[in-house]
């Protein structure tokens, strides 16, 4: 087991954290999604191909880089379709579609997957040499600014993934108010949208872990920045003479805190470890992370935003935006409960 | 005896009145100013504003058992008087206690009657919790004071004619002993009030940047350098008229609370009624505590600083409630317009940040509830230019 | 509903606390049961009477009193069988027995309650007059001070109340090494044991939540002699040349505790009130009651001990016994997710 | 290369030894002291015993890696070293660090030849957290020093040979000004030894009293008046050696881990099941974050004040732990002869009590892994005299 980033890993995460310190402070990322700078991100350092395999042009790299990336783009908030892209090349390099990970790699296609629970399925019939694709998907994650859609459909040989095409005709998209001002959902009716079946969509492929791994990366970022930016005010914010930071009742908060996210990157580094080197580990550390570092994130970036104080409570502070950003990803995969039925069933409890 | 008897038929005849006089339709809104105003007049006019105040100022100069009753009748209706509870709340209050005979003369039956509209001028950016750091500065010029200086967090000031505010008029003093209290003119030019946007976008708030404004000396509340004193009065006042507002059980139709959320979610998971038991204990836990300390003040026993107890249990139970919401609904709790729950916790932080942190409150109840020892004070003897304030490195 | 004591009430409070303090000071109660104190509790309080109704020789004072006295019991951790014989005499005023509810009002009889779980169950034949009870009680609170035990039993005719005279053959008494030292438990073995008949068992008679309210009001005592004494120690005891209740790491976590503390002693006032006047209410008042104030009265014992740093693991100082009783009685009348069970059904979820 | 194969022989060959000379039925207990000594005899004839410490003074002069491989293979086996633990972890490497060639000479080689058995004297009841502030007082008489007073929390004393003792030698000076470290024979007149028991029973420390014990002046380590640095030095590698067992896991056989856990409960209760998951939750989350610290630690980056996040955090899941296994285990949990449950309870709160309290670990991680400001500190500059210590009103 690793759960130290090599020289490589730290070069990579130092990079990826001063290139959007450049491009995407946080005043930008108030301003939503900037194509200009996906593409910076995808063209300069290539981060959308980072686990595409080299075979379709991307960089082959595995869960623990990966990891380190999304920690970043965490950090920094980032907007748009970047984890929404990466959920999509998890799912492909399950499915290799030279196609499209050839052109998530080049950083021409954007995509998303879309898993829809229960009752809400699509339905996908053959239509000229694809097939055609109805149904209703209440909450897509970057679907506005997807090009692609993943999602499993029914046929009639059984589940299958498809590709949608989200630019093409039968396609109505309504973006959401959502709680995050900074990463967009959109509501997703297809009434015939072309698509084409990718292969068959097995229950256990090891995608939903994959992806629980990967969102626990990015928010082991918004904990990791929720925890520095209080630490920093405590240190230059006075109350009765004295920093906020030399008072027991924030100092040991913010040690608490700090135990957290020492917990939650031994965690993420694990959950990665297992992804890329230990497949049979892999499932309860992906419902670990989520358990763990879902909660964590959200606890820490309520705590940093109330000791902030009353500024923390306005709209111009940036408290929020962690606050917000923490919240949406807990849920993101489903009520957080579904991790810890997953573990107690893996757990054979 | 006779008493209640009186009291009984001073209760039946309030709520004929409230009947009359009430519109099912009155929202607590800010728009409605001319309603409101309306209203506070008629209120007045029927000796239902001040009751308890001095009958030489233009209060009814009842008791707490008049108030108490019209009170606990108006309960029933929503009376569209928002925009006067700092007046009535805090600031009038003020006035009464320690302005001069011509400051009660001029300023306390307007109040009442609704025809002025005042808000609360303490808090600044770099002055929340230890609000005697404020820096403000009035400079005294002739008969005359000028303020430069920036205040936050003030309710209803876009509608404000007057406000009491707080300011530093002696820098060479340790911070408390170096500031004055001004009943200022909010339609003085040089006063600017904008809007100040909460987490969930909404402008509940203002910021009121000050340029140059005067005030005469005779708008001037307490001694010079004595303003702290008066603040503490209006603080005071403050807090009784939160904890009356205190354990009043939560609103029905929250849809953070039990009633709301098992509705929402899947009960027939042992584990999501296993979470809802839990808001449960903790809801009636606070509930029946807060009508204790009713039950108490009734008996005549005050809660003082057991109030602070209260408030921060509010606190948390208000973040607990909306956090626990959101994860048992979902990624249906943080999308879609207007979403109460999305609300929900956008807005659940500020119950902590309002009125006191979590820690304030804390550091209240340690200090005067357990009368544990107090932290050693680094601010209480400096003169107020050589403290550190607000924020530095 | 009435949450506030009485002149009376508090009277009875008064004279109850400054009783045990002078006859059952903490270095005695490590000492065990003293009968004499027993006697006198009895005696000159009549406490043992307390809830016994006027007929039947009692003070036939409600639970509002009753909650009142066990709170200051509680505070003291009188050692020895009051809480037991109090139990003994809520079941029997359910199943109203002249002898028994006398004896006890007098302060002769010592009895305990069992309620034995499954399959323990115990069976009671007729046998010259009464009946003759078989079975094993792994532990019986008070068992080796009692000398009446009431306990369901399976007869011919379906379940019935016995009272078993343990003083009398056929029984075996056996102590039980108890985590608290203050207040044994013993295994009792009945082997053709003399037992009488005091009436039908049924399912739902209110003792157990009677029960539940009043080991409530015994934990409130527990919880605020703890946070007392801490409290008290936080003033005299100096570190770093400070005493220790000025920092706010101890200040702010006593006043979380004193913040239990209100709303224990609120939930309990409603509990013993309801007993009193609102059976309707009584069955979620004595469920929120245990799982309230038990987690509470442990979690306050439990801070009060690490708040006394090294010296409240010592043997000699008395944390330890405030701690002990507190997670006995947490788990006295079963593990407590049976009382958030109970809490489930009861608000229909 | 060659390193690794020399190192590789290295395990093997002290496994062959290990395999030779550590018994089944080796338990850590203190009864065994002649086999204790017997062991460790061997143990350094054989070139075991102080592997990193100077040959000079009686070690073996090798590195790290050495001794880390010892370790390794040591873990295997249980040996009858606990009552050399403190002296081989503290009391010897001070006195390697900080003593006179004439101490080395006279202590080292006996204590790691298990010999001569070592206590430590820091603590007193007045003195826990806040060690500095001891009142235990040296007095120089001519050659030698006299010393009365009490410490307390002393573990092996009642077997040690040989005590280090931290002793105020000038109170006119700030507290940690005016202490001086020594070795006190713990066989000398005067020097009384009495088992302390703990809240669960057991008597694991000691309570010493020093009446009018005398010391000679070579026994002093390091300067008059500047024992607070040789504390320091103790302190340190204390703190190396309780973190370097950080992170081993928990013991097979606790009954309040999950494994031990799942077996006495009900576990077809899905909020059981529930309680389990979490328990696995913090288990996993405090082992992994250890074993981040241990292979950080391999490739050179020390853990530091970050090591006192880890005790914190293993305090806390003790404590958790034991109260969660009693609250599901029920009534059961807290009668019965050597209940397992009822012990755990009991010895729970020690891990928060030893080694610093959670208020001092939540310091440490603030002050040095965070770097917030200091508290304003009253104790620093006043003289010992004045200063207030212990417990008083």
């Amino acid at each position: 087991m690793n759960l130290v980033l090599s020289p490589e890993q730290q070069e990579l995460r130092d990079t990826v954290r001063s290139f959007l310190g450049t491009v995407s402070p946080l005043p930008k990322v108030r301003e939503g999604y900037d194509p200009d700078v996906y593409a910076r991100l995808n063209g300069e350092l290539g981060l959308s191909g980072l686990i595409v395999p080299e075979e379709y042009g991307g960089s082959g790299a595995g869960f623990a880089e990966l990891a380190v990336v999304l920690t970043e783009t965490g950090a920094a908030l980032l907007p748009g379709p970047f984890l929404a892209t990466t959920f999509a090349a998890i799912a492909l390099t399950r499915v290799p579609d030279k196609e499209l990970l050839t052109g998530i790699a080049e950083g021409r296609v954007v995509a998303t997957l879309a898993q829809p629970a229960g009752d809400d399925g699509l339905v996908a019939e053959s239509a000229d040499g694809g097939v055609a694709v109805r149904g209703t998907l209440a909450r897509v994650l970057g679907g506005m600014e997807a090009g692609v859609l993943l999602v499993p459909a029914r046929t009639g040989d059984g589940m299958v993934l498809v590709a949608v095409d989200l630019t093409g005709e039968g396609v109505t998209r309504t973006p959401l108010e959502t709680l995050d001002i900074t990463r967009g959902q959109a509501r997703i009716e297809l009434d015939g949208a072309r698509g084409r079946v990718l292969g068959a969509s097995p229950q256990d492929d090891g995608i939903g872990d994959r992806l629980a791994v990967a969102l626990a990366a990015e928010q082991l970022g918004v904990l990791r920045a929720s925890l520095d930016s209080i630490v920093a005010y405590a240190k230059i914010r006075v109350a009765f003479g004295r920093y906020i930071g030399s008072y027991q009742g924030v100092k040991h908060k913010l040690a608490d805190m700090h135990c957290k996210l020492e917990q939650a990157e031994s965690i993420v580094r694990f959950a990665a470890w297992a992804a890329d080197e230990s497949p049979e580990e892999l499932p309860a550390a992906a419902a670990l992370a989520q358990a763990y570092v879902g909660r964590a994130c959200f606890e820490v970036a309520r705590d940093h935003l109330l000791l902030h104080g009353g500024i923390g409570f306005t709209w111009e502070h940036d408290a929020h935006l962690f606050y917000k950003r923490a919240k949406t990803d807990e849920v993101l995969l489903g009520p957080p409960r579904i991790h810890r039925a997953r573990l107690a069933d893996l757990l054979e409890l | 005896m006779n008493l209640d008897v009186n009291l009984a038929e001073y209760r039946r005849t309030a709520r004929t009145w409230l009947e009359a006089n009430a519109r099912a339709d009155d929202a607590q809104e800010a728009d409605g100013i001319a309603r409101a105003k309306e209203f506070m007049a008629r209120l007045y006019d029927a000796g239902y504003s001040g009751i308890t105040w001095p009958a030489r100022w233009g209060g009814q100069g009842l008791t707490q058992a008049e108030e108490r009753a019209f009170a606990a009748e108006s309960r029933d209706f929503t009376l569209p008087t928002y925009v006067f509870s700092i007046g009535l709340g805090m600031t009038g209050p003020t006035l009464v206690d320690r302005g001069t005979d011509a400051q009660r003369e001029r300023f306390v039956r307007p109040l009442l009657r609704g025809e002025e509209i005042w808000c609360q001028l303490f808090s600044e950016p770099g002055a929340g919790s230890d609000v005697a750091s404020l820096q403000t500065r009035a400079v005294r010029d002739g008969d005359d004071w000028v303020v430069n200086g920036q205040k936050v967090w003030t309710s209803v000031a876009h509608h404000a004619d007057w406000g009491l505010l707080l300011a530093r008029t002696d820098v060479d003093v340790p911070k408390h002993k170096g500031l004055t209290m001004f009943v200022v003119n909010m339609r003085h030019p040089g006063v600017t009030v904008r809007p100040l946007k909460d987490m969930s976008g909404r402008a509940n708030f203002n910021e009121i940047f000050f340029d140059d404004v005067t005030i005469p000396d005779e708008h001037r509340v307490g001694e010079v350098n004595d303003g702290w004193s008066v603040a503490v009065t209006t603080l005071l006042h403050e807090r009784l008229s939160i904890s009356s507002g205190v354990g009043m059980g939560t609103r029905r139709d929250d849809p953070t609370a039990l009633d709301g959320l098992r509705r929402l979610v899947d009960t027939t998971d042992p584990l999501v009624r296993d979470e809802l038991v839990e808001l449960h204990i903790r809801s009636r836990a606070l509930a029946l505590f807060n009508q204790r300390l009713a039950q108490e003040t009734k008996a005549g026993v005050f809660p003082g600083a057991r109030g602070s107890a209260a408030k921060l249990l509010l606190a948390e139970l208000t973040m607990y409630q909306a956090d626990l919401a959101t994860r048992l609904a979902g990624p249906s709790a943080v999308v879609g317009e207007d979403n109460p729950l999305s609300q929900a916790i956008s807005l659940a932080p500020g119950m902590a940040l309002g009125g006191g942190t979590n820690e304030i409150m804390r550091n209240i109840v340690g200090d005067r509830v357990l009368n544990l020892p107090p932290e050693p004070r680094v601010d209480k003897t400096v003169p107020f230019k050589d403290l550190k304030v607000g924020t530095q490195a």
